[in-house]
């Protein structure tokens, strides 16, 4: 379980002027990188992969983050020769590519409830900006320019607020009600002409479906504000409900989370944005439509166009087309059924999964993701804890309305059979000892790892490492 | 079942005998019980899609995009088609690196960590600068990402970001997004022959200035030739300078840290993506004075309860997850997935091959500009500068009649102006490249 | 230097100064001196081959087979393209997988192991038999094997291998030269119809006879009737009773035990290789009391050190490496990645999945025969049998040139007599087999 | 390190006869087997992969057994569509599968020195075979039908005496001299008008070059003999002596360990075989050759033939096409230069090696492998102990010549780096007690395995398991 730096395995210094087509002063004098053959890189790369739990090691009820499987045929469409265009090819040339993202907006407006969509926010968090572009290209439009505030509820994901921020708004945050969702009284009291948008996500990050939904939508709406969707917890109600029909203006899919694109580590994402009719001409362009007419062969024509007040690119070019590919694909594998299918497991195996384990869990009734309180423990330490059963643990310490949250969404990939491990694990981590939380994990490739130290001594590149050690050596 | 099965999701492994075993463990008749969906807003329709086997779904996406043409592609501009080594698809397609989550439990992603931390180090390398985050999401919104840090380092009243007038649209209006919450106004300067124009550039700073943004090589294919000049004229009058560029050129090309960038930027996935409808991954590496104002994702190193060497996520205080409406970005999801098989690439060349391919990239622009110049009625390259990977080409008859015929000859290029073509050597092998002025020849002829 | 690099082999390691250092250890000036090759046959010549980057031998490959037509294959007669799960390849391509080696180290081979055991499992369940063992090269030489095994465990003098008259030809012959270095001769029974003519086969057997072989299919797509009589007839003689068969027509067909089968051969890689121009995986299994003399390798449970169950490769006594000329076959290397993807395939299926997909053959056959039996001058199918798969159409025309206009529009079938063609459902999707009944519609007109 | 079967997460019994389109004679009743869904499978495999150690994993030194690093993009072009052919398609229609398997026999009888070649051959032990028969062909074909041995040195592969045995011939078995290469007065004395052949591998499996081999083609001829040559050590001499130049006859070329495909825990392989011109109308059918005349775009057409004295088929089909095509790939890559290197590092590699380690290392010169000798220490149990360092063992116990032999060959693929370290893997199974010798390995996914136990109780499926397990429980 230790593979070293591939800087470590080799370091080569090589000169750039040697045969340089340049002028010296153009160029740099070397490069020093590792130079390492095929043969050790694939055992480099291997070795790496092997300290890594991925979706297909086992249960990952990370909630908020709704892990679930990515359907290895994805991959190979996406890998398709045919789909590797470059962004500035002719329109007549690339109608395949057209078609599909074409086929996509639709299909992710029929699912959202929404009348338009834009496929080019590469991330959920750039789909959340898009919004909130798309709202103040709206109103200022409207010459409705003195709204300057953004309400966002307390158990928001941190994107909600960060992105209000980028676009320049004030935050102003809600509290939760006891019932742990929107408080209708602080909503009203929030709620002015200053009010750009409500950013919201139903069900919430508690699970819970935010019941006076057409409610607060009228009450947005009343003082002229949008209602915005966060599309994080999608998953919950596919085919049971849709961010359009409960009053929803604006929203962000989660390509990864709702429809089963690899999560990479860390990206790359795609973040789609639907909106009413009354905000498309703001989205960003260039969007596709039908070009009036017909192909040779009686196909359907696309075209790439500006919507009339778009706010311009928000990516440098279509976004992440090839994230796109993948739930183009996964969409048309499941059609109707598969989805209505996914909610469904999705909230039952959260149902079940609460049931089973002994930590308590407050609040309900829960859709796809619950949020149980670790009480005295650390959750940080419990997550840890459960490393060492061979699961992954949730995603800890939020929302902070539930102390110490243990927040799990087991999405609905899961077997009761897994569900049933994954409870055995919680129930291990709520019997351990003082001691076992807080040395946990040891069955990991390290041990647990200090993240002051980290941060106030930062290591961030091999060549700081270097010096680092080298101080060391000299002191 | 798989292959076959069309009812339900393929993806959820419940047999009957589990459905009802876990409906009776929650006391409900059936699962529509557990959505606490009030019936105003439940959803009584289809969406109208239907489902299909994979064989199926694979095959409507295969027909779908084979209406795509197959050209050969002289495309360039922030977007190229470089080999890529089969080594970074199998690889990078090992689940474990492709399905596992963002690295907040370093202890089950130390492998991931690891190829991250080695991706910030070749980026370290290759800028000249002290932090390279582990990615943005492309170019463009890697230079918007640097127009907020201009906008929260600077002490000066001052407004202004400086582009060059040939900033390609989508990046240009990418920054403009980004700074709309700020006070912040982007506006360009002239180049002369698809360079900064650098008196030009004189005549316009002063210190209302916070960033003077440069790209090396250009849009065009040109090269800068008075980098560490523009460096000072921005430091002069405290405007950040931020330099775009990319991977491969910069294994050739002056390094940033020796001209006085304090940011780079710019699109890394040159190296690892094939051509993919212009995917990136957003390069953002600057000075160490700036890191707690660095956007984005960081992996550094730190210790476990043994003392050994590990890796983390860090200076996490930064980021949204913590920071909220004060974080130095929102960004969450990044590009970590491309920046992995970026990081392989580069490796998979090593120093000689990236050296190599970016003098390629020279003298084979060099060399077929030369071939098309030689063409009546042709002038290549238009600007009278060193090119890398692309040139410019002036062409007597109009340009989109040109790109359109080449088209019909199965060759896609650029067409910049209303005589003026861009080509690009990036990804093509030289058989495509003779075949290109072949018919470069014919349909100018 | 991958991509680029194309002196020396890219596939190992060493810097110049390895090299160097690695000589010096061992005390030589050059790598040619530790050649002790006497300068007789020291070769100073060249192979003339020249070296590629990785690109160009990509491109060189993907050149030379682009000369293959794209054409729909109706094709079948022992090899078939069903469609494979995306799953298969993405799992069976990881390299603990693809690049191991066979278990001789079983304490690092756990998962291989368990997964050829799980071959092994769904074979017994397909065939009835107690023994399977985890793979041969290709139904053929499965064929000649379950010959050799005859040859080995039949106590009679006898010599007589009896096969069918429909048989195809590379197992035929695969089949003599391996009863080559023994006393047994192949002979031919005649069908009826396309199955055994079970009189003349009585009229035929004797005690000389050690070996009786049916498929079922066959390889004309006929579905056997009277498989147990058959068996019963060669116990009677004291023939070992081999069938051929394969894991999709198992599931569906009469399950080989219960018709007293002693051996089953045939290609189990209908599950899991795409259409590979016929390269494939032989199944065999056979009774318990056979075990010793099974050719291959076997994969069995045993106990660790702590008494853990652990997988190991046993009853290695058989084998050419421990046995040598006594060994049960020569057999070292079999197709055990292949046995992999079957089971992986299957597994995939489930048991409703695989018996959907035969029952689909047996319909799908049935009505394609309608549809082109109603054009005229066109009989389908011709033998007055079931059908699975694959049937043989009798067209007034000479079948070669209907087979030929048919390529014309993109279509492969097969010519199995002047005017036979043979067709097959298998890996056609609805859409396809739609378009040729139109192009046969025209061809046949 | 534990993963249940397949059987053992679901066995579902599924009767056949609803819906049956056949009659219920025709047909068996059910079929019992797991029913799983695609992410229980992904999971499945990806720990069972986890629980082998593969070329990408570390060194594998085995001796005899040439495991090389397997080139990524070989695994890309095999799985072209346009590889995908049905092999009874018309010539016409597959022009190109024609023409690489074309090209592929003329590398390969440049590479060996040999006139003719076939691909047909699944496996190099099928290439021994075919070999045999074709030396049978050419006997008979020549009325010398009274040949009925084949001699093969004491240290040959199995294969060889299992192979000569399968075609009929008693296998005639002959000792090394001092030196450990052919004896030639043995050999003088083994040799008559019965010896149909001589089957030999050069350098031999003590990696010894064989240096008398031009005498001992004369002697093999002398009597009317065929010299047979094993490809397994073929990697050894690539380019810088030729089977054909040493006077062999007839020969097989193992793909996977000369030209790096993988070996996929045991196959598929391929063992092509090539002759001198006299016994090329011996071969196996279909062969394939140009054809008079060209295509419409002047490219070279192919087709194939049967030689006129062919032996027939060896395989039902043309072998494993896909194989051959990343055989194919992985020449054309590397060409003359790469060829060269490859012998030339994997001689050298051995060699170091060799001088690394300090277990005796008798015989010599090396070529590219080397037998050293565990003396007091059970060979076996010194690889188990290997295994405890993280490297894979070299082949032990074989050729019996060296008493407790450890076989060991690095290959071309591995660093000096790597040598080093499995040089102190050596080291460190030699310094080790018997205790720790006999208790290895311990780091492994399970421990030592008990073969006896295999072998008298066959547990060869799970229903045999489940038999066993349910008459345990009834005792």
């Amino acid at each position: 379980h230790y593979e070293p730096l591939l800087s470590e395995k080799d370091s080569t210094h090589v000169d750039v002027d040697d045969d340089s087509p340049l002028p010296d002063d153009l160029t740099r004098d070397s490069l020093e990188l590792p130079e390492l053959s095929e043969p050790e890189l694939a055992r480099h790369y291997t070795r790496l992969s092997q300290m890594i739990y991925g979706i297909d090691s086992g249960p990952y009820p990370l909630g908020s983050c709704t892990m679930k499987y990515n359907p290895k045929f994805t991959e190979d469409v996406a890998a398709l020769d045919v789909a590797a265009v470059h962004p500035d090819r002719s329109s007549g040339s690339i109608q395949g590519t057209l078609e599909l993202l074409h086929r996509l907006q639709d299909y992710l407006a029929r699912i959202g409830g929404m009348d338009a969509v834009t496929l080019q926010p590469p991330a959920g968090a750039a789909g959340e900006f898009v919004g909130i572009r798309v709202a103040s290209a709206y109103h200022e439009h409207n010459g409705d320019d003195e709204r300057d505030e953004v309400i966002v509820p307390e158990s928001a994901h941190g994107t909600n607020f960060a992105t209000a921020a980028l676009g320049g708004y004030d935050v102003v945050t809600l509290p939760s009600d006891d019932g742990g969702r929107v408080d209708l009284e602080a909503l009203e009291a929030a709620l002015s002409e200053r009010t750009a948008a409500l950013m919201l996500t139903n069900p919430n990050t508690l699970g819970l479906f935010e019941r006076n939904i057409t409610e607060i939508a009228e009450m947005v709406h009343d003082v002229g504000g949008l209602l915005y969707y966060d599309g994080a917890n999608l998953n919950a109600l596919l085919g049971r409900a849709r961010p359009g029909d409960m009053g929803f203006d604006v929203m962000h899919y989660n390509v990864h989370k709702t429809f089963a694109t690899p999560h990479g580590g860390g990206g790359p994402g795609a973040g789609p944005v639907g909106v009413v009719d009354e905000l498309a001409p703001f989205l960003p362009e260039p969007r596709v439509r039908e070009r009036g007419g017909e192909g040779g062969e009686g196909e359907t024509e696309y075209e790439l166009f500006a919507p009339e007040h778009s706010i311009g690119h928000v990516h440098g070019f279509q976004g992440n087309w090839l994230v796109l590919v993948k739930t183009f694909a996964y969409i048309a594998r499941l059609g109707d059924d598969g989805l209505l299918d996914a909610s469904a497991k999705a909230v039952l195996n959260a149902n079940y999964l609460a049931d089973q384990i002994d930590y308590e869990v407050p609040y309900g009734p829960f859709h796809h993701e619950f949020v149980a309180s670790a009480g005295d423990q650390d959750a940080a330490d419990v997550a840890r804890r459960m490393l060492d059963f061979g699961v992954h643990p949730p995603t800890t310490k939020w929302p902070e309305i539930v102390p110490q949250a243990l927040m799990t969404e087991p999405t609905e990939v899961e077997s009761k059979e897994t569900l049933d491990t994954l409870a055995e694990a919680f129930q291990q981590a709520s019997a351990s000892s003082d001691d076992e939380l807080e040395s946990a994990p040891n069955r990991t490739a390290v041990g647990r790892i200090d993240q002051t130290s980290a941060a106030r001594n930062p290591r961030l590149s091999w060549q700081a490492l270097q010096d680092t050690n080298s101080g060391e050596d000299s002191a | 079942m798989n292959g076959t099965r069309t009812t339900g999701s393929p993806y959820a492994p419940h047999t009957d005998d589990d459905t009802a075993a876990m409906l009776e463990a929650v006391d409900a008749d059936s699962v529509d019980d557990l959505f606490d969906i009030p019936p105003a807003v439940w959803f009584d329709d289809e969406f109208g899609i239907d489902a299909r086997t994979e064989r199926e779904a694979r095959q409507l996406v295969r027909q779908t995009l084979e209406r795509n043409d197959d050209l050969v592609e002289l495309l360039g501009r922030g977007h190229y088609g470089y080999y890529v080594p089969s080594l970074v698809d199998h690889l990078a397609d090992r689940s474990e690196f492709l399905t596992s989550y963002t690295q907040y439990q370093p202890e089950v992603s130390q492998g991931f960590l690891q190829a991250l931390f080695e991706y910030q180090s070749l980026l370290v390398e290759l800028t000249g600068l002290e932090v390279a985050n582990c990615s943005m999401y492309d170019a463009a919104t890697a230079l918007g990402e640097a127009a907020t840090l201009a906008d929260r380092v600077r002490d000066t009243s001052g407004h202004r970001v400086l582009v060059p007038d040939l900033l390609l649209e989508g990046r240009r209006s990418t920054l403009e997004n980004y700074v709309a919450g700020t006070d912040l106004e982007v506006e360009t300067y002239p180049t002369d022959d698809s360079t900064v124009d650098v008196e030009a550039l004189t005549d316009t700073i002063d210190e209302e200035v916070v960033l003077c943004y440069v790209e090396n090589p250009t849009v065009r294919g040109t090269i800068e030739e008075r980098l560490a000049e523009i460096g000072d004229l921005a430091h002069e009058h405290d405007a950040l300078y931020v330099l775009g560029s990319d991977p491969v050129a910069l294994s050739l090309l002056q390094r940033p840290a020796d001209v006085g960038a304090d940011v780079v930027v710019g699109d890394a996935s040159v190296l690892g993506l094939p051509t993919s409808y212009g995917m990136g991954l957003g390069l953002f590496a600057t000075r160490e004075s700036y890191l707690r104002q660095v956007p984005g994702r960081l992996v550094g190193v730190s210790e476990d309860a043994t003392d050994r060497r590990a890796f983390t996520l860090t200076l996490q205080t930064r980021e949204q997850h913590i920071r909220r409406e004060r974080a130095t970005s929102n960004i969450c999801t990044n590009q970590a997935w491309v920046a992995l098989r970026t990081a392989m690439h580069a490796a998979s060349l090593g120093p000689s091959g990236l050296i190599d391919l970016a003098k390629r990239d020279v003298t084979r622009a060099q060399d077929l500009a030369a071939r098309v110049d030689d063409l009546v009625g042709v002038t290549a390259p238009v600007d009278d500068r060193h090119h890398i990977r692309e040139f410019v080409v002036q062409v007597d008859q109009p340009a989109q009649a040109v790109a359109d015929d080449l088209e019909e000859h199965g060759f896609a290029v650029h067409v910049v102006g209303e005589h003026e073509l861009q080509v690009c050597v990036a990804g093509a092998s030289d058989e495509q490249i003779d075949a290109f002025v072949e018919a470069f020849t014919e349909v100018v002829r």
